[in-house]
C-alpha cells in the first residue's frame, strides 16, 4: 500500500527531526527556532556529495550528519550564553538568511525547483525505490536514532544536561563544563536533523530549500510541544498528530484550498491550548516515578541497612601532607567598575584546619570566595593549590584538582533524585564523554556502579541513606543542606570551602552543622567558611581572616579578633 | 501600640528564615532592629509590610489584623516602605518619581506642600528636580527613596539598610535626616547593618540571631554595652 | 550620487514605517517583557477589517476606524485571555513565546479561511507621483511618512507628559516597586497591548495603502517590528525609531554593494551580527 | 487517554484509505490526476485550470465517455510550488486513485515528481508552468510553449520600435532566470545592450529600491520575466519611480492586475493567445459552455486543461483500439506518438516535440485600459 507507506516514511521522518530538536529543546534547554534548515542542509549535502562524487547515500547521509554537526556546534558555541530570547531570536535569524541563501544561491541548490534526480538509496544491489521497499529502510533509521537518543538522554551525560536545566552554575561548581555539554547536544541533535535530510533528499529524489522554511521549523516545534518536551516517546506522538491530520483532511472531498489554512488553524490552536492547559505535553516528562523505580534495579543497593553501611569514605585518611598551607592566595585584587571589591588579599588554608572569612557587609568575603573558586577571575595576585598555581582556573576545573564549593542557597536539583543529585558530583565519568558511551559501554557501566557504591557512602555519612531515591524536591530544608554537603564530599575534593553553611537553618540545627563541619576537618579535609553567624565561626573556626575593604585587616583566632576594639569599631560602625 | 508583631514565622518556599519573631513600635517611637547578615531582619521588616507571606502569627496595625495584607493597601494605610534597592524608578526624572509616590497614595491634591517638605530635607533633590533618577550617585538616590517614602507622610517607616554603600559622613547626614523624620511623628523601624548608628538613633533596640529575635533592650543598655560580639 | 540621493529618500520612507512598527513593538516588549509574537496577526487583522468595510462601500476613514478599534480590542483580549493567566502561573518564556506564535498561525490562517488567499488592494487614496528632479516619491510613501512621524510623535508626548504614560514607564523600569505604590500593572498591560495594537493598525494601513494585503503580509512586519526592538536596544523607544530608520536604509542602500537579491538577509544579518557584538542593542542599557 | 486518541485517528485514517479504494476499484472508469496550485499566493491558477479540465469531463461523459470508459479526475495541491505536497499528491494519486496520468503545473513541483513518475510509467502533462528546465525529461509534456521560445517574439517587436537599451529584473527561481539569460542574448543578438540586471527575492513585494537604480540607468525598455504577483509590484514600482520605459514580461493574471491597477497600462506579454473570438466551432461552444457555468471568458490557462483533458481522451481511445490499456501510463506514453499531432482548441492543431515541447500560436498582448489586447499575432 504505496500511500500509507508513503506517509508512514514522512511521518517516521518528521519522528527522526522531532525526536533531535527533543534533544536540543527538551534535554539541553535550547529553543532553536532553525531546526528545518539543518534539515535542508543535510539534505543538499547527501545529494550533492552523492550526485558528484556517485558515492553510496550512506557516505554522503554520513557526511551530511559530521558537516552538520561541524556547523551547528559552530554555530552553538556563540550563543548559547544568551538567554532565552535573545536564543529564539538569534536562531530566527539564522533560519532566515540560510534559508534566503539557499534560495539565491540556485547554481548550487538549483533555486527553488531544487535539485532533481538525486539517486535512490542502495544498499547491496537492491534499490529502495518505492514507499514500501524503502520503509524497512526508514524503520531502521528510527530504531537507531531513538538508540542514539536514549543512549545520550538515560546516560551520564543526560544525567548533566537534566543538571543543567536545572541549575547551570551548580553544575558547573561540580566540575562539569556546561558550555561544552551544551553545544555537544546541540551538534547531535543537529547532526540526526542532517542525517534525516540526507535520507529524505534520497528517499524523494529530490532536495529543495522549500523543506528548510521557517514554517517548517515552526511545525517541528510544534510537534515537539504538543508531545511533551524531554520526552522522546511524545516526539514521535507529536509528529505522527501533526503529519497524519493533516493527511486524513486531504480525503475530506473538495476541500483541497481549504487544508492549508486549516491545518494551520488546527495546530496553532493546538499550540495555544496546550501551552494554556498543558505545558508538560501529551507525554510528560515523567521523570521520578519511571527513573526511581528503574534505578532501584540498576543501583544494585537496596534502601536495607546492610549494603548500607558500607564502612568510612576514604576520604577519611587525612592525606599524608607536605608542610604549609595547601591552599594559598598571594595580593589577590578584583574590581567591577570602579570599586575595589578585593584589594591585595593574603589567605592561606591549612591542611585539615577550619578557615574562617568575616567582615562588614560589603568587605569583599564573597567576592573573595568567588575568585578562590574560579567563578571570577581576578584582576591580579596569585592562588596557589599544592603548590601549583590555580590563578584563572574555570570553577569548573577545580572539583577536578580537588576543590569544591557548597552554595547559600544549597543549589540542589530539585526534580532528581538523591542519588543523582549526588552521582552528578562524580569527577571525569566515562559515562559523561558521548565516544566512550558508545565504544565502551561496559566500563561506563562498571563506573557507575562503583560511583553508586561511593555515592551511598556519603549518604549514609550525612544520615540520608535511607532517602537514596527520594526526589530532592521533597526534603526538607535541612535535609536539602545534609545533601548539598553529601553532594560536596562526593566530588572526592580535598579543600571544601562553605558559602554561609548556617543560613537559613532552623536554630536548633545549626549545632548539629558545627558538629558535621568539624568532623569533616578532623577527617582531614581543609575547609574554608564564610558566615556572618560570628557565634558559628566561635565555635568551628581555628582561624579567622577577618576582611575589610577588600583587605585582611586581621588574621587569628576568633577571641583574638573580637577583643579588638579597632575591629569592633568596623564592624559595627561608628 | 503602633504596630505589634506576633511570633512570625516567615520563609521562602520550604526554606523557614524567621522564626516567632514578635516585636512592636508605639506611635512616634524609633526603633532599631539589628542582628547578623542572614539572621532574617530583612524577610522580617518585608513580611511586616506585606511583600512576603507569612506562615505564622500575626501583625496587628492601629488595632487591626493586616496580616498579609497587600503592600498597596499598607501604604495607603500610612504604612511606608524604603526598599534596600530598586525602590525607586530609574528611567523616570526625579520629580516623576516623587509625584508617582504621591500618586500611590492618592492624595496628588497638596503635592505642592509635600514636595516641600521633602525638599526641605534634601534640598539637592529640588536642584537635580528633572534629572534621571538613575544619573543621581548613590547618596543621592537613597534620598530620592526615602523621600518618595515620607513624601506619603506616612504613620510608620520601615527603612531597609538605608546606609548601605554610603560613605561615613553621608551616613551621617542620613541618620539626623531619620531624626527629624521622627520629629515630625513618623514611628520609624530601621534595619541597619551599621549597628552603631542604628543603636544611637533608637529608643529601643532589637537583635535578631538565625531567624530569632534573641534580645530586647533599651538604647542606653545598648550604649553601654563593653562589646556587641556575642550578639552576633 | 543622484541614485544614493534617491535610494537614501526610499529608505527614509520605509525607514519611516519600521520605525512606526518598531514603537508598536517596542512599548508592549518593553513594558510587558512578553514576546508577542501575536503581533503580526494584529496587523494582518486590521488590514483586513478596513477592507472588509472599504468592501461595504464606507468610506476611507471611518474603515480606518473600525479597523483601529478591532486592533485594540483584539491586542486587549490577547493579553487578557492568553498571556496574563499564563504570567500568574509563571510560566517560562518560551511556553508564552509559543502560545503567541499558536495564535499568528491559527489567526492568519483563520483570514486565511474567511477571506481566501488571494491578495486585496486598498484602494480610495489619491495616488499621485511627485518628483523634484531624480528624487520621485508618491503622495503615499509622503502620506506614510508624515502620519508615521506624526503617530510617534504623539505617542512619545503621551509617555512623556501624561499621568497614564508616566505609569506605563514606572511599571517597565521597575515593576515591583511600581505594584507597591499601588499601580495595577495588569491594567497598565493591557493598555499598552492597546497602544501597541492601536500603532500596528496604523502602520498596516498605511502598508495595505500601498500593496494589496494577503493572510500572510502579518509575519514579514512582525519581524521588522521585533528586529529594530532588539537592534536599537531592549527597553528604549528612541532605540527602537533608531533600529527602525536604520533598518529602512540600509535595506534600501545595500542594493548599491550587493546583488539585490540579498536584500532581504540584510536584514536579519544585522540583527544577527547585533545579537553577537552588541546583545543590549544599539541604545539598549547592559543590565535591560 | 490521549494514547486512545491519537489510536483513533490511525483507525480513522487507515478506515478513510479502504474508503477511497472503494472508489478506484470502480470499473470501467479513467481516472486522471491534477497536481495543481489550489492553495497559497498561486490559487488563482489553479481554480482556472481546474474549471477548463471540468468542462471537459463533463462534455466527454455527457456523450458517452471514450471507448467505454467514463472520464473522471482528482485534483491534488501544491500549495502554489511546494515540492512536498507535490511528492505527496503524487503518491497518493498514483496509489490510492491508481492514475496512470497527472496534469501538473509550476516549474518546481512538477520537476520534484518527475523521478517517480519515470518509474512507475506515469504519464505527466504540464500545461501552465515555462520553465525552460521541463524540457528533455522522459514522460514529460508540455502544452504551454516555453518562455525562452516565446519572449524574442515580444523583444523582436519592441525592437522593431527603436528601443536599444534593456534593463532586467527577475525572481531568483529557475524559469525566470533561464529566460533573463535567454531575453538577454537575444537582446544583445539584435544588437541592442543590456544597461542592468537585477535578480529579486521571491515574493518580494517593495521593488522601490530596484526601481531606483533602474531610473538612474534609464533604460529603453524593462523585461522582467518573474511571474505570479512579483511581476505586478514589479511594475507598480517601476511606474510609482515615474520610469515610462514600457515593461515586457511573460506572464499576465487577474491576480496580478489586483495588484498593478492601472499602472499595468501597456505591459506587454506574449504567449499562447487563446481567441475567445474565435470563430472556430470547437473553440465556440467550449467558449459558450465556459459563460455559462462561470460566467466570465476563459482564458490561456483553462484552454490549456481543457484542451489536455481531450488529448488524454485521444490517447485513451487510441490505446483502448489497440485492445492495450489505458490504466497503463507506458501505452499512453506510446500512443502519443502514433501521431504528435492533435486538435488544438486554439484552432487547427497542437504538435508535440520529442524534447517535450510543443508548437502553437502565439500572440503579443499589450495591456489597454486594464484588458490584454492582441497587438501581434504569429502562427
Amino acid at each position: 500500500m504505496e500511500y500509507l507507506a508513503h506517509t508512514l516514511n514522512l511521518a517516521f521522518i518528521f519522528v527522526v527531526l522531532t525526536v533531535s530538536l527533543n534533544l536540543i529543546l527538551g534535554y539541553g534547554g535550547m529553543a532553536s527556532m532553525a531546526h528545518a534548515v539543518f534539515f535542508c542542509i543535510g539534505g543538499y549535502i547527501s545529494a550533492i556529495v552523492t550526485l558528484n562524487l556517485g558515492c553510496n547515500f550512506l557516505i554522503g547521509v554520513l557526511m551530511a550528519v559530521v558537516a552538520t554537526a561541524a556547523v551547528g556546534g559552530a554555530l552553538a558555541a556563540p550563543f548559547i550564553r544568551v538567554q532565552e530570547e535573545y536564543l529564539i531570536l538569534f536562531t530566527i535569524a539564522f533560519q532566515m538568511v540560510v534559508f534566503h541563501l539557499m534560495m539565491s544561491l540556485y547554481n548550487i541548490t538549483g533555486g527553488d525547483s531544487g535539485i532533481f534526480g538525486v539517486p535512490s538509496p542502495r544498499l547491496f544491489g537492491i534499490v529502495f525505490d518505492t514507499p514500501v521497499r524503502f520503509l524497512p529502510l526508514m524503520t531502521i533509521f528510527v530504531i537507531v536514532v531513538y538508540y542514539v537518543a536514549f543512549k545520550v538522554t538515560k546516560s551520564p551525560f543526560g544525567r548533566v544536561l537534566k543538571g543543567i536545566r536545572e541549575d547551570e552554575r551548580a553544575v558547573s561548581s561540580l566540575g562539569k563544563n556546561v558550555i561544552q555539554f551544551k553545544v555537544i547536544v546541540f551538534m547531535v541533535g543537529t547532526g540526526i536533523a542532517a542525517g534525516a535530510g540526507g535520507i529524505f533528499a534520497h528517499y524523494t529524489q529530490f532536495i529543495s530549500p522549500a523543506i528548510g522554511s521557517l514554517d517548517e521549523s515552526i511545525l517541528i516545534i510544534a510537534m515537539v510541544v504538543l508531545g511533551g518536551t524531554a520526552n522522546l516517546w511524545g516526539s514521535a506522538l507529536g509528529a505522527f498528530l501533526l503529519i497524519i491530520i493533516p493527511e486524513i483532511l486531504n480525503f475530506l472531498p473538495g476541500a483541497s484550498d481549504l487544508i492549508v489554512p486549516l491545518r494551520g488553524f488546527i495546530y496553532g490552536a493546538l499550540l495555544i491550548i496546550f501551552m494554556r492547559f498543558r505545558p508538560e505535553g501529551l507525554i510528560p516528562e515523567y521523570f521520578h516515578l519511571k527513573r526511581t523505580e528503574r534505578g532501584r534495579q540498576k543501583a544494585g543497593i537496596s534502601s536495607s541497612p546492610k549494603v548500607m553501611d558500607v564502612g568510612t569514605p576514604k576520604a577519611y585518611q587525612a592525606e599524608p601532607g607536605s608542610e604549609g598551607p595547601i591552599l594559598e592566595v598571594k595580593g589577590l585584587s578584583k574590581s567591577f567598575g570602579g570599586l575595589k571589591a578585593v584589594d591585595d588579599f593574603f589567605m592561606g588554608l591549612e591542611r585539615g584546619k577550619i578557615t574562617a572569612l568575616v567582615g562588614p557587609n560589603g568587605c569583599g568575603k564573597t567576592t573573595a570566595f568567588n575568585l578562590v573558586t574560579g567563578f571570577l577571575k581576578p584582576d591580579g595576585g596569585h592562588i596557589r593549590f599544592r603548590d601549583k598555581s590555580i590563578t584563572n582556573l574555570p570553577a569548573h576545573k577545580m572539583p577536578q584538582i580537588g576543590i569544591a564549593r557548597s552554595w547559600q542557597d544549597v543549589r540542589i536539583f530539585q526534580g532528581m533524585t538523591v542519588l543523582d543529585n549526588l552521582l552528578i558530583a562524580r569527577q571525569n565519568q566515562s559515562g559523561e564523554r558521548l565516544i566512550k558511551l558508545f565504544a565502551m559501554p561496559w566500563q561506563v557501566k562498571r563506573e557507575e556502579q562503583e560511583n553508586r557504591k561511593a555515592a551511598a557512602l556519603y549518604l549514609n555519612w550525612v544520615g540520608l541513606g535511607e532517602k537514596g531515591f527520594e526526589i530532592a524536591r521533597n526534603l526538607s530544608y535541612a535535609e536539602q543542606k545534609l545533601l548539598a554537603i553529601a553532594r560536596l564530599l562526593t566530588t572526592e575534593a580535598q579543600v571544601l570551602l562553605l558559602d554561609e553553611p548556617s543560613s537559613g537553618v532552623d536554630p536548633n540545627w545549626v549545632e548539629q552543622f558545627m558538629g558535621i563541619i568539624r568532623d569533616l576537618a578532623a577527617s582531614g579535609k581543609t575547609i574554608c567558611i564564610v558566615e556572618h553567624n560570628l557565634e558559628v565561626v566561635r565555635g568551628i573556626s581555628d582561624t579567622v581572616y577577618f576582611m575589610a575593604e577588600g583587605r585582611k585587616m586581621a588574621q587569628g583566632s576568633a577571641d583574638e579578633l573580637m577583643a579588638d576594639p579597632k575591629l569592633g569599631e568596623i564592624y559595627f560602625g561608628v | 501600640m503602633l504596630i505589634t508583631v506576633k511570633n512570625l514565622d516567615v520563609g521562602y518556599r520550604d526554606k523557614q528564615v524567621v522564626f516567632g519573631a514578635s516585636l512592636n513600635v508605639d506611635v512616634g517611637e524609633f526603633i532599631s532592629l539589628i542582628g547578623h547578615n542572614g539572621a532574617g531582619k530583612t524577610t522580617l521588616l518585608k513580611a511586616v509590610c506585606g511583600f512576603l507571606k507569612t506562615e505564622g502569627g500575626q501583625v496587628i496595625y492601629k488595632g487591626a489584623d493586616i496580616t498579609n495584607r497587600s503592600p498597596a493597601v499598607n501604604v495607603k494605610d500610612g504604612l511606608s516602605f524604603v526598599h534596600q534597592e530598586k525602590s525607586l524608578f530609574p528611567n523616570l526624572s526625579v520629580l516623576e518619581n516623587l509625584q508617582l509616590a504621591a500618586y500611590a497614595v492618592g492624595k496628588a491634591a497638596d503635592i505642592e506642600r509635600r514636595l516641600k517638605v521633602v525638599y526641605g530635607l534634601f534640598p539637592i533633590l529640588q536642584e537635580r528636580e528633572r534629572q534621571m533618577a538613575d544619573t543621581l550617585s548613590g547618596g543621592q538616590q537613597k534620598q530620592l527613596a526615602v523621600g518618595m517614602a515620607i513624601l506619603v507622610e506616612p504613620e510608620l517607616l520601615l527603612l531597609d539598610e538605608p546606609s548601605l554603600g554610603l560613605s561615613p559622613n553621608l551616613v551621617k547626614d542620613l541618620g539626623g535626616v531619620l531624626k527629624e523624620i521622627q520629629k515630625m511623628g513618623t514611628a520609624i523601624l530601621l534595619v541597619e547593618q551599621n549597628v552603631k548608628m542604628a543603636i544611637s538613633l533608637a529608643q529601643r533596640i532589637y537583635v535578631m540571631r538565625t531567624g530569632q529575635i534573641i534580645l530586647e533592650d533599651t538604647h542606653d543598655n545598648m550604649m553601654n554595652r563593653e562589646n556587641l560580639w556575642d550578639l552576633f | 550620487m543622484s541614485l544614493f540621493l534617491l535610494l537614501l529618500t526610499r529608505g527614509i520612507i520605509t525607514g519611516s514605517l519600521y520605525a512606526l512598527l518598531g514603537v508598536s513593538w517596542g512599548i508592549i516588549y518593553n513594558t510587558t517583557r512578553t514576546f508577542h509574537f501575536a503581533h503580526g496577526f494584529i496587523y494582518t487583522l486590521t488590514s483586513y477589517i478596513i477592507l472588509l468595510f472599504v468592501g461595504i462601500s464606507v468610506p476611507l476613514i471611518p474603515s480606518l476606524l473600525f479597523g483601529l478599534l478591532a486592533a485594540i480590542l483584539a491586542g486587549c483580549l490577547v493579553e487578557y485571555l492568553a498571556y496574563l493567566p499564563m504570567r500568574v502561573k509563571n510560566a517560562s518564556q518560551l511556553s508564552i513565546f509559543l502560545t503567541a506564535m499558536g495564535i499568528m498561525i491559527a489567526g492568519q490562517s483563520l483570514i486565511h479561511l474567511i477571506f481566501g488567499p488571494d491578495s486585496r488592494p486598498l484602494t480610495g487614496f489619491p495616488e499621485h507621483i511627485i518628483s523634484f528632479g531624480m528624487i520621485t516619491f508618491t503622495t503615499i510613501d509622503l502620506f506614510t511618512v508624515v502620519l508615521s512621524w506624526l503617530v510617534i510623535g504623539l505617542l512619545f508626548a503621551f509617555l512623556g507628559r501624561t499621568k497614564a504614560g508616566m505609569m506605563i514607564r514606572a511599571v517597565s523600569s521597575n515593576p515591583e516597586k511600581a505594584t507597591f505604590i499601588g499601580i495595577d500593572s495588569r491594567k497598565i498591560f493591557v493598555l499598552v497591548f492597546g497602544i501597541g495594537s492601536f500603532l500596528v493598525g496604523i502602520a498596516a494601513f498605511l502598508s495595505t495603502l500601498d500593496k494589496p494585503a494577503n493572510p500572510h503580509i502579518g509575519l514579514g512586519a512582525l519581524l521588522i517590528s521585533f528586529i529594530t526592538v532588539f537592534l536599537g536596544g531592549v527597553g528604549s523607544l528612541k532605540g527602537a525609531v533608531l533600529g527602525g530608520m536604520i533598518l529602512g536604509v540600509a535595506e534600501s542602500l545595500v542594493i548599491i554593494v550587493l546583488p539585490t537579491e540579498y536584500k532581504m538577509m540584510v536584514t536579519f544579518f544585522i540583527l544577527f551580527l547585533v545579537i553577537l557584538i552588541k546583545p543590549e542593542g544599539l541604545m539598549g542599557k547592559k543590565n535591560a | 487517554m490521549k494514547k486512545v486518541k491519537f489510536i483513533g485517528f490511525m483507525v480513522s485514517f487507515v478506515f478513510m484509505l479502504s474508503i477511497s479504494f472503494g472508489f478506484s476499484a470502480d470499473a470501467k472508469e479513467f481516472k486522471f490526476g491534477q497536481i495543481l496550485a489550489m492553495s497559497g499566493s498561486g490559487s488563482w491558477y489553479g481554480m482556472t485550470m481546474e474549471r477548463g479540465t471540468s468542462i471537459a469531463v463533463d462534455e466527454i461523459n455527457k456523450d458517452g465517455g471514450v471507448a467505454g470508459y467514463q472520464f473522471a479526475y482528482v485534483v491534488e495541491d501544491h500549495k502554489s510550488g511546494l515540492t512536498t505536497p507535490a511528492q505527496n499528491a503524487f503518491r497518493k494519486l498514483t496509489s490510492i486513485d491508481k492514475v496512470p496520468a497527472i496534469l501538473s503545473s509550476f516549474s518546481a513541483p512538477t520537476l520534484s515528481i518527475m523521478a517517480m513518475a519515470k518509474q512507475k510509467n506515469i504519464i505527466v502533462f504540464n500545461g501552465g508552468a515555462s520553465s525552460p528546465k521541463l524540457t528533455n525529461i522522459p514522460y514529460l509534456h508540455n502544452t504551454r510553449m516555453l518562455g525562452d521560445e516565446i519572449l524574442p517574439f515580444t523583444l523582436k517587436y519592441l525592437w522593431d520600435k527603436g528601443y536599444k537599451t534593456m534593463a532586467t529584473i527577475y525572481a531568483n527561481q529557475t524559469a525566470p532566470i533561464s529566460l533573463n539569460d535567454a531575453g538577454k542574448k537575444y537582446w544583445e543578438s539584435l544588437g541592442g545592450t543590456v544597461v542592468s540586471e537585477q535578480m529579486h527575492e521571491t515574493g518580494a513585494t517593495d521593488f522601490t529600491s530596484e526601481a531606483s537604480v533602474i531610473k538612474a540607468k534609464n533604460p529603453d525598455i524593462i523585461l522582467c520575466p518573474s511571474t505570479g504577483l512579483d511581476v505586478g509590484y514589479v511594475i507598480k514600482a517601476v511606474r510609482k519611480m515615474g520610469i515610462k520605459a514600457p515593461v515586457c514580461g511573460t506572464e499576465h493574471s487577474g491576480d496580478m492586475e489586483k495588484v498593478t491597477g492601472d499602472a499595468s497600462e501597456g505591459y506587454l506579454f506574449a504567449s499562447e493567445f487563446f481567441d475567445v473570438n474565435s470563430d472556430d466551432p470547437w473553440t465556440k461552444s467550449f467558449v459558450k459552455a465556459f459563460k455559462t457555468k462561470f460566467n466570465e471568458d476563459p482564458d490561456f490557462y483553462a484552454a490549456n486543461y481543457y484542451e489536455l483533458t481531450y488529448i488524454l481522451k485521444d490517447l485513451v481511445s487510441r490505446v483502448a483500439a489497440k485492445g492495450g490499456d489505458p490504466y497503463d501510463g507506458a501505452q499512453l506514453e506510446k500512443a502519443i506518438w502514433d501521431d504528435p499531432k492533435f486538435k488544438s482548441i486554439y484552432g487547427g492543431y497542437i504538435k508535440f516535440n520529442k524534447n517535450g515541447t510543443c508548437e502553437k500560436p502565439v500572440v503579443l498582448f499589450e495591456i489597454k485600459d486594464g484588458k490584454p489586447v492582441i497587438i501581434k499575432k504569429r502562427k
